[in-house]
């Protein structure tokens, strides 16, 4: 029975994939191909705006500089959301335990994206040095918030009456966590995961225009200053790749962490 | 203060960029400003501050009209394809060094930097090299970590954060005094570089072109303030002061800061604010040649000596 | 007034009223009693809202009462749940747990090992008719098999009294009909001591040996009515007079009931 | 009937506000004492860390500047979020009238996010200039993809059984958008109006902070280069202040506009 | 074949199968065949998931058949919806209008003013007990009179034929027959041709003059069963010999029907 529905599903993500795939590409392309033309009828300094090709090719040939400074922004990316994650499953964990915690909590949350953290940056950078620290701070602060909030959304999305059948078989409030709750809030915990981890990457740019020492923001800061608009917007682009790569990752963790999910969801369909 | 009465003629609009929070190094636009020299000739004067965007992109690219910039970015930025001209020096010597915590018994002479982390101010192009300059020619490897730190450069050396920095001699080398982390410098100078015109104001050259009269009006009225700050630094420094509340903590820092300008940056030798020559435009642009520093808009390096004879005019500057 | 042998389960005098905040308090049950024997299967139907799943709740100690008791075999067990094993309306089978995984539950939760657990669980699946979807997920199931599991889920635990929720309420009416007659199959050949939330007045009437009917908001008892029809009971009987007597009787009594308030 | 509804709950807010606000002030409260006292006995230096004590007395003694310096940040805030709306409605019903214009824009859209702004905010500058125009640009591109993404959705909420409904009597694509998909949008439009307006205030300090004449973004760089970080962190209050102010609007404005669903929600308590 | 009066409406050969993609379809009507006189009441029962309620949509013009007609007043109508009036399972009230701009909605949107439509409509509210509540919203209503409600806002568009899909099946079994009796008194009342999809025989029996029993997917006509039953009839009828033969059929013919195939 499982079989069945695995085989017949496995002819259709190349077909899907194409045809998902043309619509966008077909309005990125015209879009490239507009700049292009719009840049050489025009004759824009390239300082100001290079054209699709210049960057390409500039891009292409800095490429051994512009991998080298990928591999730290990389590294500080995965550290600092890990610590977000940390942070998020910590609160969300305490919140959903503790009522006061909830009430105390939530709105000091909220407040907490209000303040603008452009401004204490350059506060961090100053507290903390210029090591992965401050980076990891800016990172976690920036991406932290989602990924509680969909913790806590995905535990209070767990249906009352299971928890009343789990207390009713006499389960304590860890174990009605452990059996429900806790799965329950996967399904959540994966969407706020990748928007999580598409505000790491522009988090961890955005630590290094603050201070660092290599890294893909620091590389931008210097080519900007260097009027290399072509590379920086080539190393914008290898920023925006790496986000939507890591974004498609969670679809691959998700699919392997909650099976059940996605097969329940597509069983909907038949 | 006589802000000019508004004639019943149309000001000339004019935006003026800023390289850093206000400082001493503003002195004569702010005077200008509230003196009314803008207005008297015609022009509507519109400071834009201190922003992640370097003047020299935002004047090449018309956002700014004019600006305060620098003149080692500058040729740097010439090189790369850049078309902005420097209408009229402000500091006629290189008031920027190698600064480090004068606490710092392990560093003696530049040479000593080797190996230590260097905090960048603004990720200048031109200043690891030319440090890195000075070192070897002390007889070091000019070997250094550098670390861009922006604005909070100068915090994170006096937090020890960081080794040495390219400061001001007088704006932040002062402020240190007074804060009671003196620092200690190394002028490039010293070391082989050739001095140069370390604040310039320069122009946007296209607009320059469309306006050749409002450009002169303009220069010759910013001169104007410069000259008053270099004659009479306790006025000036209070008017800097005045027009910006709350920037200053420490007033003392603007009063010795302009005082050390007046007495020693701002006139050339026939006492004369504002004045450009070909032989420090060329000797410097022929030091970073030489050192490799200069490439063009693809990044290549120039294969020959740069020519700027045409970076720089004194053309709009006062006759008198 | 105690009798010889106690029966299996007693309500006394049950009442439980909700506060609502600003000193109002909704006032939901008064003074439920009613029992059921050793074996005897009891329904309990009454008007929408009017405390049915709360009087479960409280016998499987997830209320508190307000006042009253509760007894098994004549001990008082207010507050305790080990006697009860509960079945709510909705299946609420795990989709991350396995068939044999989701029925083998409550005995994980009660502290056997996985292993004692899932045996046990396992050697109800012929009976249940869902023998070969062990490792099956819930998704794969039709309605009424997830319903037969979720009945094995319940059994399994072993305790005294099943207390049934509305269990077929959310299936179609013929895949509820042939749940009816499997359940009572599988109840005739147990010991099982049964209480039967429904809505559906044959429901009750096809599978009780006695039917309490609860009274709008505050749910009191207002009529206990024993069921004397042969067992087992076959599909044919539902439309024979007798069934229809008693199926006038409660929709009588019921109608007799004005809808349930509205307000607090 | 109506009337008793509400003086029902007209003396609720009362208690529930300060319930609701008590846990979270008696957490703040904690937090700034400790900070307080820390700053003192460590003695650090105010332009590291000072202390809340000198941030609110050095604050209130720069009110006029400060206060002289929100009103252009909260005039960028309405516009640059007035044209994000805009976008966000247009992009979004585009997308729920055409599915093929849905296949080819989501990814693009999704993707956009991937773009790290703060390499892309000084060359807007060079482009546009130092007006209202690249801080209305910045501010639209922090915020009009959550609302977006949140109309789109809600747009998809809509019961496909009302759709026939409508179409049963009779309605083309536009009525049943007016009729019944608009309507039922305004929800999730209300939850993604209050994310997007607390990104627009850190989105109008972020477009400052990388060119502007007036405002406290502008106002807090220069206030950092001068050491003065109490005024700085000052600022970040009053940035804090107006966001969750204009959070908190979302809410009276949802009140106004969609009456029947807060009044629906809360007849489910009864 | 042509009669003298044509039935109100008549469905011949209707087939539809919906394609799943890669080449495989489903097939969900197979020649479903069936008429209603004017002012007939006719009820559709199927086993769940059999095509009832896409045969709906193909009369209302919703979906478009594969196979076959639909003919009003002996004229071919296949895909116009403008004879069909239809009343879903759910009650569909918009939470952002009041009861009359609800009720009036179908006007409104066939292109009446709003002030005409929403007098037509008021005009019905004495009649469906509603009056009172025209300014009320939905959330303030029962679920009986919601239902009411929806079916006012189905009738007042003057189409020849009502189309009730299980229009009582989310309501609880007393409210559902207070408000099966009150259906059959405002169409006895009215001259309303109607078919009605239910999954309740006993409802089917209780109302219609004619009970279509579907097949399993792919559905058609099994048994086309009259109702020679009194008007009105009263609740007690339910339990009369005569009412249980006709349950009886419905039931061995539905039961006869296997549970819908799995799969595609
Ligand atoms: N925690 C609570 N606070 C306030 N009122 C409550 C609470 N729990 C239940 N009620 C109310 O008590 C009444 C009885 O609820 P209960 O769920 O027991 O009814 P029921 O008979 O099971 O209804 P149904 O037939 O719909 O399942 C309802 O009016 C409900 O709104
Ligand atoms: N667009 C579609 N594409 C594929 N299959 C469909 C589509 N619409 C309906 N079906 C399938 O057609 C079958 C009949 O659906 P329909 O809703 O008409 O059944 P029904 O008799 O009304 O069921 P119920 O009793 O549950 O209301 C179902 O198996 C359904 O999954
Ligand atoms: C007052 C003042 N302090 C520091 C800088 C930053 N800065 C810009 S260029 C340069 C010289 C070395 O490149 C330095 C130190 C400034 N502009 N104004
Ligand atoms: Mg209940
Ligand atoms: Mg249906």
């Amino acid at each position: 029975m499982k079989n069945s529905i695995t085989v017949k599903r496995a002819t259709a993500p190349r077909t899907t994939a194409f045809s998902a795939l043309a619509p966008p590409a077909a309005i990125l392309v015209a879009l490239v191909i507009t700049w292009q033309v719009a840049v050489m009828a025009a004759g824009v300094q390239p300082a100001i705006l290079p054209s699709p090709q210049r960057i390409l090719q500039q891009g292409w040939e800095a490429r051994t500089t512009i991998w080298d400074n990928t591999l730290p922004t990389l590294q500080e990316t995965f550290l600092g959301f890990a610590v977000s994650l940390t942070v998020a499953w910590t609160l969300a964990i305490l919140i959903d335990f503790s009522p006061w915690l909830r009430r105390a909590l939530v709105p000091l949350l909220v407040a907490s994206q209000a303040i603008p953290i452009i401004a204490i940056a350059p506060l961090i950078v100053i507290w903390f040095g210029f090591g992965m620290l401050p980076k990891t701070i800016v990172i976690a602060l920036v991406t932290f918030f989602p990924v509680t909030v969909g913790l806590i959304d995905g535990f209070n999305r767990t249906d009352r009456e299971a928890i009343n059948l789990l207390r009713s078989m006499g389960a304590n409030r860890w174990k009605q966590f452990v059996y429900v709750r806790l799965p329950s809030a996967l399904p959540s915990f994966f969407t706020a995961l990748r928007i999580g981890i598409a505000y790491a990457v522009t988090g961890a740019i955005f630590a290094e225009y603050v201070g660092a020492e290599r890294g893909l923001g620091i590389y931008m800061a210097m080519m900007k200053n260097s009027f290399r608009t072509d590379l920086v917007l080539a190393a914008v682009a290898v920023t925006a790749l790496v986000s939507v790569c890591l974004f498609l990752l969670t679809y691959v963790a998700e699919r392997a962490i909650i099976p059940w999910h996605s097969k329940e969801r597509r069983s909907w369909h038949g | 203060s006589a802000t000019g009465t508004a004639s019943s003629t149309a000001l000339t609009p004019v935006a003026f960029a800023l390289d850093w929070t206000p400082n001493t190094n503003h002195t004569g636009l702010y005077v200008a400003l509230e003196k009314g020299y803008f207005t008297q000739a015609g022009l509507e004067v519109k400071v834009l501050p201190y922003s992640q965007s370097s003047t020299d992109a935002l004047i090449n690219a018309g956002s700014a009209d004019f600006g305060i910039s620098f003149q080692d970015t500058a040729t740097f930025a010439a090189a790369a394809g850049v078309r902005n001209i420097s209408v009229m020096s402000v500091l006629q010597h290189d008031a920027t060094a190698i600064g480090v915590l004068a606490s710092r018994d392990d560093i003696r002479s530049p040479k000593d930097l080797d190996g230590k982390t260097l905090g960048l101010a603004d990720p200048s192009a031109t200043f690891p090299t030319e440090a890195s300059d000075v070192i070897k020619n002390d007889g070091g490897t000019g070997e250094f970590r550098k670390i861009t730190l922006g604005t909070s450069a100068y915090e994170a050396l006096y937090a020890g954060k960081v080794d040495f920095t390219s400061a001001f001699t007088t704006w932040e080398g002062i402020d240190a005094a007074l804060r009671g982390t003196p620092m200690k410098f190394f002028a490039l100078h010293d070391y082989g570089l050739p001095d140069q015109y370390s604040v310039i104001v320069e122009a946007n050259r296209a607009w320059t072109a469309k306006h050749p009269a409002a450009t002169a009006q303009f220069v010759q009225a910013l001169q104007k303030g410069y000259q008053y700050a270099a004659d009479r630094p306790d006025a000036a420094a209070k008017i800097l002061i005045d027009a910006n509340p709350g920037a200053f903590e420490n007033t003392e820092l603007v009063y010795q800061s302009q005082k050390k300008l007046s007495a020693s940056y701002l006139k050339d030798a026939n006492g004369k604010v504002g004045t450009q020559t070909a032989e420090t435009w060329q000797q410097l642009a022929d030091f970073l040649y030489r050192a490799g520093l200069l490439a063009d808009e693809d990044g290549k390096p120039l294969t020959t000596a740069l020519d700027t004879s045409t970076l720089f005019t004194e053309h709009y500057l006062n006759e008198k | 007034m105690a009798e010889a042998t106690p029966p299996k389960i007693e309500l006394r005098g049950i009442g439980k009223s909700f506060p609502l905040g600003r000193g109002q308090v909704r006032s939901v049950l008064d003074d439920i009693a009613f029992s059921a024997q050793p074996g005897e299967f009891v329904a309990v139907i009454g008007p929408s809202g009017c405390g049915k799943s709360t009087m479960f709740n409280i016998m499987a100690g997830l209320e508190t009462a307000n006042s009253g008791e509760v007894l098994v075999d004549g001990d008082v067990v207010t507050g305790q749940h080990k006697h009860f094993a509960y079945m709510p309306q909705k299946d609420l089978l795990f989709p991350w747990r396995s068939i044999l995984e989701n029925t083998s539950l409550g005995l994980e939760v009660a502290g056997e090992t996985k292993k004692t657990a899932r045996a046990r669980a396992g050697s109800f699946f012929a009976a249940f008719g869902l023998s070969g979807f062990e490792d099956a997920h819930p998704y794969e199931l039709s309605g009424g098999m997830r319903q037969r599991a979720a009945l094995l889920r319940t059994v399994v635990q072993g305790r005294d009294v099943l207390l049934l929720d509305e269990p077929f309420g959310a299936l179609d009416s013929l895949t509820r009909t042939d749940m009816q007659s499997w359940l009572q199959g599988v109840w005739s050949q147990n010991a099982w001591t049964a209480v039967l939330i429904t809505h559906d007045i044959r429901e009750a009437i096809y599978l009780a040996d006695r039917v309490v009917v609860l009274s709008a908001r505050p749910a009191s008892v207002r009529l206990n009515l024993t069921i004397d029809l042969l067992r087992p009971r076959e599909l044919s009987m539902t439309t024979s007079a007798e069934f229809a007597g008693y199926e006038r009787t409660l929709l009588a009594t019921l109608h007799k009931e004005t809808l349930p308030p509205r307000g607090p």
